[in-house]
């Protein structure tokens, strides 16, 4: 069902667990759907330099918020934006296709907490 | 790497005395049992014999007895068959809402035929509340079907009290014994039910061959229509190998049927406690008294289940989330949604159904690993924190 | 006592090489194809390779072949399941007379539901006119049904040149192949058809088990609702052996099919030569250029068919009378009739018909022991007078 | 399908043959039904003392023809008479279901072979 990669993902995720003073967070999802992930950056220069995650769900939704965390770091905000559900999917090799729709959160959540991130600043430079 | 089935709810393997008497009927006595040369009549008396055998277990008569090519077959035969038959009588069906698909999905497409459906709750250990079912029978109401033993939790219906009421007021029911069959001696005369669903591959026989009981007298038209097999209910040459594969496997889980129920019993038993001492924050679906014996529910609170099966299926152990036909779908199962469970807790349920085969080994060795799978995947949760 | 088989259009015996496919997925990747662990994996990679493989014989997609039950399960599935999928677009559905009863009884139903069925006729040879179809065909078709090869005398009908009249109007064409299947090389893009029935059982694979080609875009509802196997289609946990043995078994018969085709004329001709010169006043039902290798359907007049069967019978020698679906009544054939055949002719109608393990020795036997049988037959008949 | 006792009349049947100066021929059955019989009794002082058959049918048909030739000799025409459908079947061990109702015509055809013999013995009285 699953790709090698994801399986090595979901087997030992990179990145788990929480940033306190996170730059953003993004959450998405709800348990009705099965999966809920958080997603926690820090920026720094317009860079994320660090990202981090806790996920409740499948196999899938596990791995790609592991893949994500790992493709988002040193990347410019820019270039992180532009990481999308088919990135992370080709990136694991693949997803099954009843997945691509619900466990494919991590792109989500990340391009969420860039806009925290934003909002956050925006409202820092207001003050 | 060490293999250990814990998924006999799903699918059982089948038993080597049963593949043994079905390996015949092949290639030696492969003849179409509609034939009326010698390797049809070969054919034609081992399937009545089959039928006899089936007949005698559940106290019927044999020509109340027909194969099917399952029990999803079965199923949907009892429902539309009798619904589409029945239609000048009426057009109100009942059912619960924890049904296995093959109900509700006939129940659909009878809805989509312009009949009603009323679907009965359950209460929080699973069961179906017989004052709910006195309340929704109607003047047009034609048949009521509930399930004898549900799939996912493994909760036994009060089907004998539940029939009564239906019978009563001179409406048909049928009961969905899938998950019944091997754990329950099931007695048509006793329960009183008009129609009862058997399934092959969950008792250890074969695939594809089911048994439904359709009682004398009642209406039904066949799914499938052509020649004049299984006395014209079931068009299609009879699958002879699978049938008497059905029939001798039915007859062996019923002849072990209270050794088996006191092993697996004691195995789930065992499981259970050891869970119990070993993972926090652990809930158990369903009634623990009026269950079968061979099925726990379980959910860890925090965790998702797909992630808990991946992990075990990683270390050779094969459970399940709900029931196997729904894994294709990512809500939450529809069995402890009726239950009032918690869209979170249920999307978490784990279902770990033993068999005949499984040792106390095997306990020792899941319970063993599980704590671990469980408290890693509690870590990487969103919604499970420390010090709970 | 030697026992010969030459009735391989009612069933075949399971090949070998098929049975030894199928035998690890009874108890070793027993496994539920829907589930998740390792053993529904197992199961649901052989049953997708199952699959490819069916679609790469007949040029289909491989998501364009759905495995159910049997023959007469694929060919309700096709009748009632677009009939009823597009009661909006239409009501009439246009068939032979000749068909199989999975189709006759299917259409029965439907006329049962309101709607409307055509059954076109045959000519002496068993075939049917393009024309007629073209005269049939009304604005409210939604259905046209052929069969490929009649089961009874193996008569071929010009799918490709009927299909094409079909589809020229937009109108679904479905073909009922189960006879076809090991005889003649199909392809469902050179057809076109839009559906295309087959049965294991027939080609040297396992009973309970079938499959149908459903074009990509036919609207079609399933027969059996239930869980999501075979993508909605039909639902029932998927037999895997069966349907392993199936495409094994469509494999080889494929792989074989001029060297078998070859072998099969080789004894029916013999067999049919021998006969002409042996026994007086008998008759060939249907065309003898449009059939297939392996069949026969023969009369010998003033003889009735079953006690033909019965004689031979008792010297290890079977055979059929018409189709072994219709041997529970007691009315001649209904295709022998649609082809305008005498009554008396037709209830002596023999069906012959040889496999892969028949031998010019059997054709030899059997050819030796008929004529006396035929000649004592006779002597008891008051309808074959001695100087005849 | 059939018990031994059809089988055995099948196959070694009993009075097969036409009687040239029958008293009495009792012919049933039509070939879309799939069985022919015709049945001749010579008779000699109220007693059937010869009974021959010809049938064009199915095992059952032409057991039950043979049994009842059996049946019949020597009988008088009083207790050939009381020859059911049902005695036919019962003296050859039963016949299946579906056979009972088509293929069992020779009582039938007896009974009409009986009549025939006392129209034609009528009409000599009458002359
Ligand atoms: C309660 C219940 N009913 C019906 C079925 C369907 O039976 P089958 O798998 O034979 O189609 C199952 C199993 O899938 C079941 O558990
Ligand atoms: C032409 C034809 N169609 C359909 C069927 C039915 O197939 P099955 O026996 O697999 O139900 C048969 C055989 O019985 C057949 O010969």
């Amino acid at each position: 069902m699953y790709s090698a990669k994801v399986m090595e993902h979901f087997q030992n995720p990179r990145n788990v667990g929480e940033i306190e003073d996170a730059d953003g967070v993004g959450e998405i999802g709800n348990p009705v759907c099965g999966d809920i992930m958080k997603l926690y950056i820090k920026v720094k220069d317009g860079r994320i330099i660090e990202a981090k995650f806790k996920t409740f769900g499948c196999g899938a939704a596990i791995a790609t918020s592991s893949m994500v965390t790992e493709l988002v770091k040193g990347k410019t905000l820019e270039e992180a934006k532009k990481i999308s559900r088919n990135t992370v999917a080709e990136a694991l090799d693949g997803l099954p296709p009843i997945k691509m729709h619900c466990s494919n959160l991590a792109a989500d959540a990340l391009q969420k907490a860039i806009e925290d991130y934003k909002n956050k600043r925006n409202a820092k430079d207001q003050k | 790497m060490r293999k250990i089935y814990l998924d006999h709810a799903a699918t059982t393997p089948v038993r080597s005395e049963v593949l043994e008497t079905m390996l015949p009927y092949f290639n030696e006595k492969f003849g179409n049992a509609s034939s009326i040369h010698g390797f049809g009549r070969d054919a034609k008396v081992a399937l009545e014999e089959a039928r006899e055998k089936v007949a005698k277990i559940l106290d019927a008569s044999s020509s109340e007895i027909f194969f099917t090519g399952g029990g999803t077959e079965s199923d949907n035969l009892a429902i539309k068959g009798t619904a589409l038959a029945n239609r000048k009588k009426g057009k109100h069906v009942i059912t619960s809402k924890i049904e296995h698909h093959a109900i509700l999905e006939s129940c659909k497409f009878l809805e989509k035929e312009g009949l009603e459906v009323s679907y009965l709750p359950v209460d929080s250990k699973g069961l179906v509340d017989p004052e709910d079912l006195k309340k929704a029978i109607r003047g047009d109401t034609i048949l009521v079907s509930i399930m004898y033993v549900n799939n996912e939790v493994g909760i036994i219906q009060p089907i004998e009290e539940l029939c009564k009421i239906a019978k009563d007021r001179g409406i048909y029911f049928h009961t969905d014994a899938v998950q019944a069959m091997g754990k329950i001696a099931v007695d048509v005369q006793k329960l009183n039910v008009d129609m009862l669903a058997m399934s092959g591959h969950k008792i250890y026989g074969p695939k594809g061959v089911g048994a439904i009981y359709i009682r004398k007298g009642v209406r039904i038209i066949p799914l499938s229509h052509g020649g004049q097999h299984e006395r014209s209910r079931r068009a299609g040459t009879e699958n002879v190998p699978a049938i008497i594969g059905f029939a001798k496997a039915l007859e062996l889980v019923n002849k072990e049927l209270e050794s088996q129920n006191k092993h697996q019993k004691n195995l789930t038993k065992a499981f259970y406690k050891r869970l119990i001492e070993s993972i926090p924050h652990m809930i158990l679906h369903g009634d623990l008294n009026r269950r079968i014996p061979n099925t726990l529910n379980l959910s860890f609170k925090g965790v998702e289940g797909e992630s808990v099966i991946l992990s075990l299926d990683t270390k050779g152990v094969a459970v399940a989330s709900g029931s196997a036909c729904t894994s294709g779908t990512l809500e939450p199962s529809h069995v402890l949604s009726a239950m009032g469970i918690d869209p979170a807790i249920a999307q978490g349920a784990i279902r770990f159904s033993f068999g005949r085969d499984n040792t106390m080994q095997d306990v020792e060795y899941v319970a063993g690993i599980l704590p671990e799978i469980v408290q890693r995947l509690r870590s990487i949760s969103p919604l499970y924190a420390k010090k709970e």
